[in-house]
């Protein structure tokens, strides 16, 4: 079907903006722009649509874009800061959903095509069949309506065995176009089932990688429909975020030092390998962590993934507030992969309204720990275990970690004696500057800030 | 389509998706991941041509549930991000 | 050639050649435009296309000094770059 | 035409070839590799075109190739480093003037095209025609064929007057294809004028932002006539560098601090500037200088121009080894625009040999100068002028500049009194740390390396 040249002209700008809107996003100055003009591009690139000759079904095509833009547009105003990671999983997956869509729309059709268009609208139906129901299944474990790794005995060999089937319809698909209806529902639903069986094993700390991973699916689906519709904006946007999306998996893996084999498809031992940590811990309670702060001179404050789950942040903004009225120099340190996702404690900060110049990666602030009078380590674990520095048996040998056990005093925010997503015991729990501070991290800051308060 | 300027496109789409994510920031990395999710929601333009020739209630049926699917993904992925980079826009003031 | 899809490999051409250049240092400024200028001699294949098809002796004339001169373009850019470069090497040793 | 497939693939690899070898090129570490790497992306797709069924002229063809090939690769490999600018605009202007050629063959054969061929057609074959002769001439300045900036009385009419006139006969040529030859004929001959009279009166200074300016029109010549021909290899290529070479000439514009329509269209004001300097130059021996040289403890030597056109680095870099065997530490100082072309002095000093570690920026250098006993100007001026910090009627006011000013002795090698690129004075001279060592760069290097080898 050729198109009339405002149509394309509109979808052309489209994919100019989104590349702007893009570029735009990868650099702070310029993020809050880039996704603005990005926005453009959507709304020019919709609006063309519009005015294709002899469109059909206007009433439902309105109907539907109103329901399902409405619906994500509320609830994603409504989520919560730190529910993000599960949104955005579950609106990649609605549009790997819909190139799969489309692509059962053309088969059902049956329309004549060259072989290499049949190609890759099975190969765009699969991963982005893949990427829908995968990225559902992410979207339930980080919101906790899924609780456990649900793992089939042999799990590998079944993703292998659904794999080859669903490859094995798309090539008879192919093979025999146009495609019976009952081969083109058993394709769809073995895609379906390998995206769900794939993902129902991993767990949810490492469904952030698996998520990008999705997203790279949906972008490269979406590009190989776009072929299949001869749609240049639609394949420039796909295959763009496609290969954005794959070397954004690859950096993730890479900065958990886990290699993305190793996240599909082998479980997380919780190891408990390491050397063997002698020494106690000791406890503090929350007047006397107080005390210490309030008469400091500077203190280093350490977020994990434990401040993320409570929602602590704006509690722990509270508390630095009064303790930099009181005179106190607090400086926050954020390791690369601390939280759950990349980025995690910086958006989580930001959202609290933490000051930008407040915050500093590992680099910048490593060498002040030693200068520290406290180092307040909240809900953070992995990221501060110095076994990383010097035990080669442990899991997490050689990862680079905030030296917070240098500092002279230490103060660790923790539920109770639970490990970190590695699963390794920390030595820096039991060192001799080291003081546990049990409780859930919000609540537990609400009673330093109260008690800060009457220390005045 | 031709297929050969079909691939060319691909090769500098790629390209350009990789060269733009290469240098960036971690701490920009999941609004970036979130910002590429609402890029891929112009799916919804091929939802909508499929739906504008769509002829049996079935094609319909599953036209309506695409284009629901795409304009869910560029609407929730344009909110999510856009409150993301609303905040490190503050932060810099 | 689809006027369209040649439109959108332009599109993004520009934008890989800016995203080349832009992020490089000054010291390799002039390297670069050496090695861009050797890329355009790529052009060399236009012209052996072209006399390929030459029927005239003018055609076939203009045909033999765009080949000569589009093979220039290509090996004297690519020597002269090449030495540059290789003293670039050199120096970081 | 169309083409098989092994053809195709052929460019295709070619056009991969060329974008990875350009990023490479970008960088220090894999520049090397890139160039190599484009190179075999050239191979490539000069070896896929033999195989275009039914080529005819194919002795012809192997000629052309072996004599333009072969004349280019001996006289590139020959020419001295500092002729290095002048070579690339000659060989730029050849591929302008190919790609000009292709369409004038275009137009000969007369086949019917669509309007946007044939509009793209006439527009590559301008600007390539432009770019031959306009490089032609700036080959002809650079390497001193042409000596004065030859300038119209009334320059900037009869650059309007000839835009005006050929654009109207490419119009002419799109409104009634196919065309006369008599027509293209005029075209042609007009459009090379073009070129001629708008490079003529440009200053053989200004001379390297025009050619990364003919190299911009070059590539986009190319990437036209790769539309033309129906080539997406020629296509990607050409308008890659059309890209990157915009964006350097407005680098390079910048860095000058002359916008570039000046460049074009203003002949250079040897303006005499500024305010009067009142002082004397004091002059220096070499002997004398060499001994302050021998007996400092740290020495900066700040090249420029003139060590460039005296193709004095190979004696600089002998005379650093000799201060660095007596214990003188010596760094170098480059300034972004020292010398005619963007990184001018950095090529120059890796030819001779000097270590990457031994050579410094603006910005890394510029507080050292205070703890420096000599600073050694060798043919530099503008960029160690210290009136661009202070004097604002200066034309340089403004530019970053090198502290030379700053160490305890200055030496400046230079002929004698003549100015720098900007034509402006240069207080430094006057100054009473200022010691003037009159002389061409290279024989004086000579002198300084001898009396440093009685010296011991
Ligand atoms: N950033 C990324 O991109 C990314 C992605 C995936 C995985 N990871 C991995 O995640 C880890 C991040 O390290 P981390 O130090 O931030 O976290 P962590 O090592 O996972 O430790 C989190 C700690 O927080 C505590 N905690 C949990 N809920 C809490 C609550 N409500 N209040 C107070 N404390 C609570 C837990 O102990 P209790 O149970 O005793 O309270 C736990 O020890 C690294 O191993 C990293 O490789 C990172
Ligand atoms: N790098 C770029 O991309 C670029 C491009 C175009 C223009 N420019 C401009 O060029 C200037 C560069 O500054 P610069 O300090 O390097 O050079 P400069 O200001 O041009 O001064 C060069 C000096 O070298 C002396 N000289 C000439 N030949 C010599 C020889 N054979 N031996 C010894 N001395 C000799 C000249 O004085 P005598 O005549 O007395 O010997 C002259 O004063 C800046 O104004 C810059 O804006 C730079």
């Amino acid at each position: 079907m050729t198109m009339p040249l405002y149509v394309q002209g509109g979808w052309f700008i489209g994919a100019l903006l989104f590349i702007f809107g893009l570029k735009g996003m990868s650099s702070p100055a310029s993020a809050r722009q880039g996704i603005v003009t990005a926005g453009y591009g959507m709304l020019v690139a919709i609006a063309a649509t519009f005015f294709i000759p002899g469109l059909q079904n206007l009433a439902l095509m309105l109907a539907a874009l109103l329901i399902g833009g409405a619906a994500a547009w509320i609830s994603g105003k409504q989520v919560k800061m730190t529910d993000m990671p599960q949104m955005v999983a579950i609106y990649n997956g609605m549009g790997g959903g819909a190139a799969a869509a489309i692509a059962a729309i053309e088969f059902a059709k049956g329309d004549a095509h060259s072989v290499v268009t049949t190609v890759l609208a099975v190969v765009g139906a699969l991963i982005g069949a893949v990427s829908f129901t995968g990225s559902c299944v992410a979207w339930a474990k980080l919101q906790g309506v899924l609780k456990k790794a649900w793992r089939l005995p042999a799990q590998n060999a079944v993703n292998v065995i659904l794999a080859v089937v669903s490859v094995g319809l798309g090539v008879a698909m192919i093979g025999c176009a146009p495609a019976e209806p009952v081969l083109i529902l058993g394709f769809f639903v073995i895609a379906l089932l390998l995206g769900l069986v794939v993902t129902l094993p991993i767990g949810g700390a490492d469904m952030p990688v698996v998520i990008s991973l999705f997203n790279a699916f949906t972008g490269l689906a979406v590009g190989f429909e776009g072929y299949v519709l001869g749609n240049p904006a639609l394949i420039i946007a796909g295959i763009v975020v496609g290969a954005a999306g794959t070397l954004l998996t690859q950096l993730m893996a890479k900065a958990m030092n886990r290699p993305l084999s190793n996240i599909l498809f082998t479980p997380m031992v919780a190891s408990g390998a390491g050397e063997a940590i002698t020494g106690t811990m000791k406890e503090v309670n929350a007047l006397d962590a107080a005390a210490m702060m309030r008469y400091a001179a500077k203190v280093i404050i350490v977020p994990g993934y434990g401040m993320a789950v409570a929602h602590a942040q704006h509690k722990v903004w509270e508390m630095t507030a009064i303790l930099e009225e009181a005179g106190v120099e607090v400086k926050f340190a954020i390791h690369p992969v601390a939280g759950r996702m990349p980025g995690h404690m910086n958006v989580l900060l930001a959202e609290a309204g933490v000051p930008y110049d407040k915050i500093f990666d590992l680099d910048e602030i490593n060498a002040e720990f030693g200068q520290a009078d406290v180092a307040l380590v909240i809900g953070a674990n992995d990221v501060v275990n110095p076994s990383a520095r010097t035990d080669k048996s442990s899991p997490i040998y050689g990862m680079p970690i905030l030296d917070a056990d240098k500092a002279q005093n230490v103060i660790v925010i923790k539920r109770g004696k639970g490990t970190g997503y590695s699963g390794v015991e920390n030595a820096l729990f039991y060192t001799d500057n080291c003081r546990m501070l049990y409780g859930d991290a919000q609540p537990m800051a609400g009673e330093i800030i109260q008690h800060l308060k009457t220390l005045g | 389509m031709d297929a050969l300027l079909a691939l060319y496109i691909f090769m500098l789409a790629a390209f350009t998706g990789y060269e733009i994510i290469a240098k960036v920031p971690v701490i920009l990395h999941t609004p970036l991941m979130s910002g590429s999710n609402f890029v891929h929601g112009v799916v919804v333009v091929g939802a909508m041509i499929m739906l504008g020739q769509a002829d049996t209630p079935v094609q319909q049926a599953i036209g309506f549930f695409a284009v629901a699917l795409g304009a869910a993904n560029a609407a929730g992925g344009y909110v999510v991000t856009e409150r993301m980079l609303a905040m490190f826009k503050k932060k810099e003031l």
